[in-house]
């Protein structure tokens, strides 16, 4: 039968992909805001899950709202990294580092 | 004068005038700076001149619940009294010794006039927040004065002073805290009185110890001083070496002591080794040095060892003796380095070398340099003797080895203190420059003069300041009396035993 | 209350004249000062008179409160007893005379005020010394005269070596007073006062009692007189602590007599009489000083007989005399020892003052070498010293009559020999061989000096006298001006005075010559009585310890050690006679015939190089060591700066860690989950 | 079993395509791969009876992200050629990082094993009633319950509408866009008037 | 459920949502020429809120009256203390920020809805009472302040920094979402009250995981060791009064809802998390002190600064005690203090063109050319070090009170010894300020409302905000004890 732990484990795993997808990847700055989509998705089938295994809609509405601010973040990001590659002319995420020390 | 609130118009004539200072001119600021530091001064006499001897242990008391968590309290006993007469005494020879400081006066006198505020603070505070606050804010305004009006090494030298003395005393407000909280008061008398759980002591002696020997400083947390003094100018110097250095003598004396009774006599012995180790291990770098701003630095450290050694000796003429040694010392390094201010306004070095011969063109110079080096070295009739013998007698008897190693800086302070008298004042004129530099101005003598005669006023007639705080001392005395370590040297009466026997009874104690 | 316008009057004259300086002139300071001290020696005398005649009564003069805290109290007053009395003439006598001798030899000083605001300063301080009721006023006064004594041997300033030796002075003279400082806490410590009356009437009672000191358990009043006696070695210029005497001759001859040779080295002999009761509590502190007093006495009357300076062989001679007086107080003679101190304080003062008027004459030429010949040109002088000398080497007639030395010199052998200890043997053994080179080498001098032929030919001061008249630098050289009245000659006329003539000094150096004369034949003589025979109880009337006992050993002891002194004496004499008159080659063949060990005592022990190696040296050394190696080296380099750059350091990593990458953020992230999550897991 | 079978099915297709999404060089690809794990994510939703979120989810994303993402690939005109998929230097380290961190979830919310998870026990307010279908239970859920939250929600996708407004749009001083109401305003008279221009000169215009 | 209840107590979220509806369509009217209109009205409706939330703080608030739209929202004593300061440092930025982006051109009509939006993320950051009404403010803060920092479109060093706030922030989040998925998951609940009630008798190692994250994305929002990685950058890159936007009411909103997190959700399990807050703590002043030795430029030392700062507030909530909640909202009143002078200093640095002037040897001698604005920036520093008797002292006297009337000692010596660390630094700007030679590099003049700001906020943390110590002393305390009244 499958149960909780299942779907937390495919989330669990998902979760890690997305974060390795932010710090693995040096080259592509869109990549990276598909790897947050990544772990929003791994946070949704949480809360949906456990929405569904505790019989309480509370994680499906979370999930929802996290679905709306996902949106409206991905139009954001998007909309930085269009100035971005504007004033920069790159997204290769080497190359984002005038700024350190 | 009950009622008046005579030590806030202390406080606060200091920081009006440096308020104002900072928006005048150099002329108009050097008027203000020196009226204002005069001003207290007479408030200082009128101070002294109110204070009941043999009446109440706190006098001219005030209490403002207007701050969060501490109060402005303030009052002094016979102990601050002295310390607040010898910071009021000292302020306006420093105005006086700023002559030669040509940029940003207002901001100069500002910053002294501040720490004045500041050091008379520390005296008075009642509530230990309030203590402490004072305590640390003296930093800002000398770390400003080192570090504008300095001399050319002058950034490292108030970066070295800031951040030691930071470093010592925020461990000590870790243990007010705690001591705050397990008694549940800020306030000084109260927790003075105070019976502290003998293994929190401990930490807490510690701690204190932390802040206070750097402020001392004791051996080997010293090294800020020689740079700082170095670095300072000659107000500067004097201010440090006069009044700021008291501080941790005062703190030991109004802090760690009576709060920590037990503990002070479990690290007595590392008192006296650190103490031990200051006055023959500075004194010999003493002996070599060729600056002579740096040589006075050194001394001091050693002098403050003879203060630590004597307030550790729990007795009464230890505590005495420290006092007076403090007095004293704030009075001679500041005329020392005010002696060598004189000569460095002239010729614009530091160096002994440099100089000689100075007793041919500048005998008057000589002679108060002559009466400030032998008060240094502790001869009789000088304020130096009463202190460093009262000490030095009082730790006798209860470490014959502290004492001992202790009395050997009167030998070693008179070599490197006359080596550099005979340096400077002695020989041949060797250089053309110092050979021309002229005698004491009337400017000058009005600084050194009064000096001179507080020097041999205290040396003869120490009863003046004695006076004051005998029953304060006696109080300190008696609630150190149960923690007392028992000494070294006491005598048995008696037909002799076999000195083996005797030795092998006492080994403990050492 | 004379005994308070004896005291302060020469402080005030110090004052006014010191601080008054040139504005006064030259004359007021001087008339001043002097006349201070002739008004208290006028009004001492009166008091030593009432305590030979039995009138005086012990008394103390209440003067202001000093110190009180807690037990430990002391007051400043002053104190009259015979003891006090005995002092107060030899320091205020011997004193005025100085500062009048002065005004002749300093006459050509241009800092005359100066320096006779030191010698009042100096009196000033010798006498509250003297005076003290309480240890700590003596202590005072004790380092009141090292002041003095530190600024009149640095008197000429700009010679370096004066310079060092007033350094040396002091500094050795506080390796003294550390001990005597310790002494001080501990007989506080022990009897809980330190009035000194109270601290001997107590001292018996401390018999047995051990104190703890340095770890160690002692017995009480052992480790109390050892400990005061170091001072008192340091002050006197005891075996060890001597080496300062010697180089103090630096200072002007004057001060020469008055502070390194009459009064303030027997300081302490005076505070060990004065504490006699406490001594007499420890035998072994009284056979520490006996042996320690005969060997001074024997090694400095070696090093005197090799000298060539004159005021050097005077000085040997002088801490070689004070051994006679620490051994006498080692066995107990305490009114020997004054005696002793009295009459030495006469013929000493005049054998320096003579010697001054000999260098005065000669040109600030010290070197005996370069004298010779000058009996005739200075007869005065030559008779003054000639008393002197007869005083010191102690010639006379058991029972008929003798010079001052005689008296007090016999007197103290007799009582080595009579105190029939150990220490007592060994120091009359050595009081005898000291009196026979005592002998040789004053003879010596005065050969040396006003016999044979002129040989100053060679002296580089009459040189310079003959030739550089008129050279500005000569001034600052010699430090004493040099425009004395000569007739400069040129050349050498064939008898080695090279043309140069020396003169007879001014009646105001003659007068305390013709003065301290007397004393030197006469003190012996008229106060034997008081000091150390029948009349001695009487005389001291408690204030020093008086032992009948010893009195009776002292006129018991066997002919052949009553006579001894005598012989050894007269050998002296002829020795010296042989070697200095008859055969001028033989001491420089004895002296090669000795080789090293010439050159070991001519060289004064070597206790310099000693000295120099193991503690000046090394002070330097370590001083240097402590400030690089420990001080920036160690603490700086591991404490504060250590600290900054270990901080530098890792403000380099932090910033390193800020590569400005968005994945190495991300990482620093993920680690700092992983890094809680592994945490919250294992806790 | 078709559950199971399903299940895993879509787990592994969303996994799969989750990690080529994050490894693809072309990000085209990538926003593609992406769409799939949605698509199967919705998948497992389904399993678990929440339609509603699983439609929003397809909608929302596959319908209006992944679009956007897709646009704003093609319009930043980026060489991919030059877009290596390149690989930090410390890859080893982090991945490990990474697989410590997903065995310390796993292992340590108990997900290795059935029944290990103890879920918690809700307080009943928000659980669909009986007989009401999800949707409808969400529905009433979301404005009654959640209506504040619902409306700042709102304001939130109006933030993020402002916001990519604001840092997008341009003024461009180069186009000329139609002004209608002008257009609309313009009068003969204001556009045409009569001159007599004199011979040899111009006209003032 | 009443709703009219819900709604009066909702009134300042009201207030700035509206008026930032009504304000975005006068932007859409009147286009940037109405910008400072909007400014103007932006801060009016900035402070109506603040009045309106005011009385909350006076009354103490607390208790299940204050609970609304099912304990979503608390409009208590502590959400009113904490929106007071962000509104008001909002109301700061918006004062300051229009003289800044004219000289880029940059200064747009949405900037001041922007902020307004922000803040009201920030306000219902602070009175969050529910996971879900937690995360609905965060992002409605991060959305806008994403934009924010990349305001300046044409600065490269401002699109740069708004993508990395993006990217790792979205990260943060995307941490912070899982751990509260966990925890809902575990407890079965997302309100505040449910999950501490539903953890009360242990924790599941889930549950334990959930606080980790929770904990992590909340670190990054305060930019604690070690997810402070951004601040620097986006400090360094943002336009100055967004950094100075973030560096108040950020910091405010992020710290109030660590508290809230903490101290209600996990109020009963702080033995669990308070081991990783003393370290995140002592790492976020050492980090801070460190990183910030060296720095060459005034914003990026300011970052890193406030990451030292956090650090000591976070020693109040080791405490884990209203004590320490009171601590720690004492502190940020004087950090917002700090920060903002601080920050309207380095605006008023302008050179002769008046472009801004952020590179620390330039103010090399100021002191000598501009007294004022050198003593100003002196008191500030001083203040920062925490050396008495400037205010500063306070805030870190405080909370490490707090921490060792907790017991808890080895923290509060060892974060004391590292504030020297700190104290080095502050030093460095004191030194070159005073002790250098003067460049005369900083020659621009600034407008009243600049230094008015300056003054005030000077003022306070001059040894007079001592006298406000006992009043500001009793309204934290109030905030404090509504924080822990809540459940």
């Amino acid at each position: 039968m499958i149960g909780v732990e299942h779907y937390v484990v495919v989330s669990s795993i998902l979760f890690v992909l997305g974060v390795l997808g932010i710090f693995l990847n040096r080259k592509n700055v869109i990549v990276i805001l598909m790897a947050i989509e990544l772990i929003l998705l791994a946070v949704n089938i949480n809360l949906v899950a456990f929405s569904a295994f505790l019989h309480d809609l509370t994680g499906q509405i979370f999930a929802m709202f996290v679905l709306t601010v996902a949106a409206g973040e991905a139009a954001v990001g998007l909309a930085i990294l269009v100035i971005y590659f504007r004033a920069r002319g790159t997204i290769a995420v080497d190359d984002v580092n005038r700024m350190k020390g | 004068m009950s009622g008046f609130p005579i030590l806030s118009l202390m406080l606060a004539v200091p920081l009006i005038a440096a308020l104002a200072c900072l928006f005048l001119q150099a002329k108009a600021a050097r008027s203000v700076a020196l009226i204002a530091t005069l001003v207290n001064l007479a408030l200082g006499v009128v101070l002294w001149m109110n204070y009941d001897i043999g009446g109440a242990q706190w006098q001219f008391t005030e209490r403002l619940e207007i701050f969060s968590g501490f109060s402005w309290a303030l009052g002094i006993d016979g102990i601050a009294l002295l310390l607040i007469m010898l910071s009021v005494f000292l302020m306006p020879i420093c105005i006086g010794a700023s002559h030669a400081i040509e940029k940003r006066v207002g901001e100069y006198m500002a910053a002294f006039l501040l720490v004045e505020t500041l050091m008379l603070g520390v005296f008075m505070a009642q509530d230990i927040y309030l203590f402490y606050m004072f305590f640390e804010a003296g930093l800002i305004p000398m770390y400003l004065i080192i570090g504008i009006w300095g001399g050319a090494d002058r950034i490292y030298a108030s970066y070295k002073f800031f951040l030691y003395t930071l470093l010592g005393s925020v461990l000590m407000l870790v243990a007010m805290l705690w001591m705050v909280h397990t008694a549940g008061t800020t306030d000084v008398p109260t927790l003075m009185a105070y019976n502290f759980d003998s293994k929190a002591q401990t930490w807490l002696w510690l701690a204190f110890f932390a802040s206070f020997a750097v402020k001392m400083p004791m051996w080997p947390v010293h090294t800020w001083l020689p740079a700082a003094h170095v670095q300072a100018p000659t107000a500067g110097s004097v201010i440090l070496a006069g009044v700021l250095l008291k501080m941790g003598g005062y703190g030991f004396i109004r802090y760690a002591l009576p709060m920590f009774p037990e503990a002070s006599a479990y690290f007595a012995p590392l008192i006296w080794g650190l103490s031990m180790a200051a006055v023959v291990i500075t004194s010999l770098i003493a002996l070599v040095q060729s600056d002579m701003k740096k040589l006075i630095a050194y001394s001091s450290v050693a002098h403050m060892a003879i203060v630590t050694l004597g307030l550790f000796a729990f007795n009464v003429q230890g505590l005495e003796g420290s006092m007076m040694v403090m007095l004293s010392h704030g009075l001679v390094s500041g005329a020392l380095f005010l002696c060598v201010g004189v000569i460095y306004d002239r010729l614009h070095t530091r160096e002994i070398s440099r100089y000689g011969g100075l007793a041919i063109n500048m005998p008057r110079y000589a002679l108060f340099f002559l009466l400030f080096t032998m008060a240094s070295i502790g001869l009789p009739g000088t304020s130096g003797f009463v202190g460093e013998f009262l000490s030095l007698g009082g730790v006798y008897q209860i470490s014959t080895w502290a004492a001992f190693v202790g009395t050997t800086g009167i030998i070693l302070g008179a070599a490197y203190m006359l080596y550099l008298y005979r340096r400077v004042v002695f020989g041949e004129q060797k250089n053309a420059d110092a050979a021309a530099m002229p005698d004491l101005y009337v400017r000058e003598l009005l600084m050194v003069v009064p000096l001179a005669l507080a020097v041999l006023w205290m040396g003869i007639y120490p009863e003046s300041f004695i006076a004051p705080m005998r029953a304060d001392i006696a109080a300190l005395d008696a609630r150190l009396a149960r923690a007392k370590p028992a000494g070294d040297s006491a005598v048995t009466l008696g037909k002799a035993m076999p000195a083996q026997a005797q030795a092998a009874a006492h080994g403990g104690s050492h | 209350m004379s005994i308070l316008v004896i005291v302060f009057l020469p402080l005030l004259a110090a004052i006014i004249a010191g601080l008054g300086n040139k504005s006064l002139g030259m004359l007021v300071p001087k008339v001043l000062t002097t006349g201070a001290l002739f008004v208290a020696c006028a009004l001492s005398w009166p008091i030593f008179i009432s305590f030979l005649a039995g009138t005086g009564e012990a008394h103390v003069v209440p003067v202001l409160k000093w110190v009180a805290s807690g037990a430990f109290t002391f007051d400043w007053a002053l104190r009259v007893d015979t003891l006090t009395a005995v002092m107060l003439v030899v320091i205020t006598s011997v004193s005025s005379l100085v500062h009048l001798y002065s005004w002749g030899y300093m006459s050509e000083e241009a800092d005359q005020p100066r320096f006779f605001a030191y010698l009042s300063l100096f009196t000033f301080a010798m006498l509250m010394l003297v005076t003290a009721d309480n240890l700590v006023q003596m202590f005072f006064g004790w380092e009141g005269v090292g002041l003095a004594s530190y600024l009149l041997i640095g008197f000429w300033f700009r010679k370096p070596s004066a310079g060092a030796a007033a350094i040396k002075a002091f500094v050795v003279n506080r390796v003294g007073d550390l001990g005597f400082m310790l002494g001080i806490f501990g007989t506080f410590l022990v009897f809980g006062t330190v009035s000194i009356p109270e601290i001997l009437h107590a001292a018996p009672s401390m018999a047995g009692s051990t104190i703890g000191f340095l770890g160690h358990r002692f017995d009480t009043m052992t480790v109390l007189c050892l400990l005061l006696f170091v001072g008192a070695m340091g002050k006197s210029a005891q075996l060890g602590l001597h080496t300062w005497l010697p180089d103090a001759m630096e200072g002007p001859t004057p001060v020469s007599a008055l502070i390194h040779a009459a009064t303030m080295v027997t300081a302490g002999v005076f505070m060990v009489c004065r504490l006699s009761p406490m001594f007499e509590q420890s035998t072994t502190a009284m056979n520490f000083i006996a042996v320690i007093g005969a060997a001074t006495c024997f090694f400095a009357a070696t090093i005197g007989c090799t000298q060539w300076d004159i005021k050097r062989v005077i000085a040997y001679s002088t801490c070689s005399q004070l051994g006679y007086m620490f051994f006498a107080t080692g066995v107990g003679a305490y009114g020997a020892a004054m005696f002793h101190l009295f009459t030495h304080a006469f013929f000493k003062a005049l054998l320096f003052l003579g010697a001054g008027s000999v260098i005065h004459s000669m040109h600030h030429e010290q070197d005996m070498r370069f004298y010779g010949g000058l009996r005739k040109r200075i007869p005065i002088t030559f008779w003054t010293m000639t008393a002197g000398t007869l005083a010191i080497t102690g010639v006379g007639i058991a029972g008929v009559a003798g010079f001052a030395g005689f008296y007090s010199k016999d007197a103290i052998l007799e009582a080595a020999f009579g105190a029939g200890t150990p220490a007592g043997s060994f120091a009359f053994w050595m009081g005898i061989f000291a009196a026979l080179m005592t002998s040789f080498y004053s003879w010596r001098l005065v050969f040396l000096t006003f016999f044979g032929k002129p040989r100053w030919i060679q002296s580089e001061h009459i040189q310079h006298a003959l030739h550089a008249h008129g050279h500005d630098d000569h001034a600052a050289h010699e430090g004493a001006g040099n425009k004395t009245d000569h007739h400069p000659h040129g050349h050498d006329h064939g008898d080695g005075t090279g043309g140069y003539h020396p003169h007879e000094s001014p009646l105001v150096m003659l007068l305390p010559l013709l003065v301290l004369s007397l004393g030197a034949v006469f003190a012996g003589f008229v106060f034997e009585h008081y000091f150390v025979s029948e009349g001695e109880g009487p005389f001291w009337r408690g204030s020093l310890v008086f032992s009948e006992h010893l009195l009776h050993a002292m006129h018991g002891v066997p002919l052949w050690a009553k006579w001894a002194p005598f012989t050894v004496m007269a050998l002296g004499f002829l020795i010296a006679w042989y070697g200095y008159i008859r055969n001028l080659n033989l001491p420089k063949a004895v002296a090669e015939q000795l080789g090293p060990i010439y050159t070991f005592v001519y060289r004064k022990w070597m206790f310099d190089e000693l000295y120099n190696a193991i503690f000046v040296k090394p002070a330097f050394w370590l001083g240097k060591v402590f400030w690089k190696v420990l001080d920036i080296g160690v603490i700086d380099r591991f404490g504060p700066d250590g600290a900054a750059a270990v901080v530098a350091k890792g403000s380099t990593y932090a910033q390193k860690v800020q590569s400005g990458y968005l994945y190495s953020y991300a990482l620093v992230m993920l680690l700092g989950l992983v890094g809680a999550i592994s945490w919250v897991i294992a806790g | 079993m078709i559950h199971v079978i399903a299940f895993y099915l879509f787990a592994v297709m969303t996994v799969a395509s989750g990690a080529i999404t994050i490894l693809s060089r072309n990000p085209v690809h990538s926003v593609l791969w992406l769409i799939l794990a949605f698509f199967n994510a919705a998948g497992l939703m389904v399993l678990v009876g929440a339609e509603f979120i699983a439609m929003l989810l397809v909608i929302v994303y596959v319908g209006a992200v992944a679009v956007l993402f897709l646009f704003v690939v093609m319009m930043l005109d980026i060489d991919f050629a030059e877009l290596r998929a390149g690989f930090v230097r410390y890859f080893p380290f982090g991945a490990l990082v990474a697989i410590v961190l997903l065995a310390e979830m796993v292992l340590g919310i108990g997900a290795y094993k059935a029944g290990a998870i103890v879920l918690g026990t809700p307080d009943g307010t928000a659980a669909t009633p009986a007989g009401t279908s999800n949707i409808q239970a969400i529905g009433t859920l979301l404005y009654s319950r959640y209506l504040f939250l619902f409306e700042a929600a709102g304001v939130i996708l109006l933030v993020a509408m402002i916001g990519a407004i604001v840092l997008t749009h341009r003024q461009r001083s180069d186009t000329r866009g139609q002004n209608i109401s002008k257009q609309n305003q313009r009068r003969p008279q204001d556009a045409t008037f009569n001159v007599k221009p004199e011979i040899g000169q111009g006209v003032q215009i | 459920m009443d709703w009219s209840h819900s709604l009066r107590l909702i009134a300042p979220e009201e207030t700035l949502s509206i008026a930032g509806l009504i304000l975005l369509l006068i932007a859409a009217w009147g286009g940037d020429k109405a910008s400072r209109l909007i400014s103007i009205l932006a801060v009016a409706a900035l402070i109506g809120a603040t009045a309106l939330v005011a009385p909350a703080l006076c009354s103490g608030a607390m208790g299940p009256d204050t609970s609304a739209f099912f304990g979503q929202i608390h409009a208590d004593a502590f959400s009113s203390f904490g929106k007071i300061l962000i509104y008001l440092s909002a109301a700061a930025t918006l004062v300051v920020a229009p003289t800044f982006f004219d000289r880029f051109g940059a200064m747009r009509a949405e900037f001041p809805i922007l902020v307004l939006f922000a803040a009201l993320g920030s306000g219902l950051m602070v009175s969050a009472g529910d996971l879900v009404a937690l995360y609905i403010g965060l992002e409605m803060n991060s959305l806008a302040a994403y934009v924010l920092a990349a305001f300046v479109r044409t600065d490269g060093r401002s699109a740069e920094a708004g993508l990395k706030y993006f990217v790792l922030g979205a990260l943060a989040s995307g941490i912070l979402l899982f751990g509260m998925s966990l925890t809902y998951g575990f407890s079965g609940t997302t309100s505040f009250e449910g999950i501490n009630a539903a953890l009360s008798g242990g924790l599941s190692h889930g549950a334990l995981f959930g606080v980790v994250f929770m904990l992590a994305g909340l670190a990054f929002k305060m930019s604690a060791v070690p997810f402070h990685m951004w601040t620097p950058d986006v400090y360094e890159g943002a336009p100055t009064p967004v950094t100075k936007f973030f560096a108040t009411s950020g910091k405010v909103a992020a710290v109030g809802l660590t508290m809230r997190v903490m101290l209600e959700a996990f109020a009963d399990q702080a033995d669990a998390w308070r081991q990783i807050i003393v370290f995140i703590a002592l790492a976020s002043i050492v980090v801070g002190a460190l990183g910030a030795i060296g720095q060459k430029n005034i914003k990026r030392l300011m970052a890193y600064s406030s990451i030292n700062n956090v650090g000591f507030i976070l020693v109040g909530l080791a405490a884990a005690n209203v004590q320490g909640a009171s601590a720690m909202l004492f502190y940020l009143v004087i950090y917002v203090a700090m920060t903002v002078a601080g920050f309207v200093t380095v605006l008023m640095l302008k050179d002769e063109a008046g472009n801004p002037v952020e590179d620390i040897a330039s103010f090399a001698g100021l002191s000598r050319t501009r007294p004022g604005l050198a003593l100003g920036l002196g008191l500030v520093m001083f203040s920062l070090a925490g050396i008495p008797p400037l205010f500063g002292f306070w805030g870190k006297f405080l909370v490490f009170r707090a921490a060792v009337d907790a017991g808890m000692m080895p923290l509060a010596a060892i974060g004391f010894a590292a504030s020297v660390i700190g104290a080095f630094y502050y030093l460095k700007i004191v030194k070159v300020v005073y002790f250098d030679e003067p460049v005369d590099v900083i020659k621009g003049e600034s407008d009243i409302w600049h230094k008015a700001i300056l003054v005030v906020t000077c003022l306070f943390i001059s040894p007079l905000g001592y006298l406000l110590s006992g009043w500001l002393q009793g309204l934290t305390d109030t905030a404090a004890a509504a924080l822990f009244h809540a459940l």
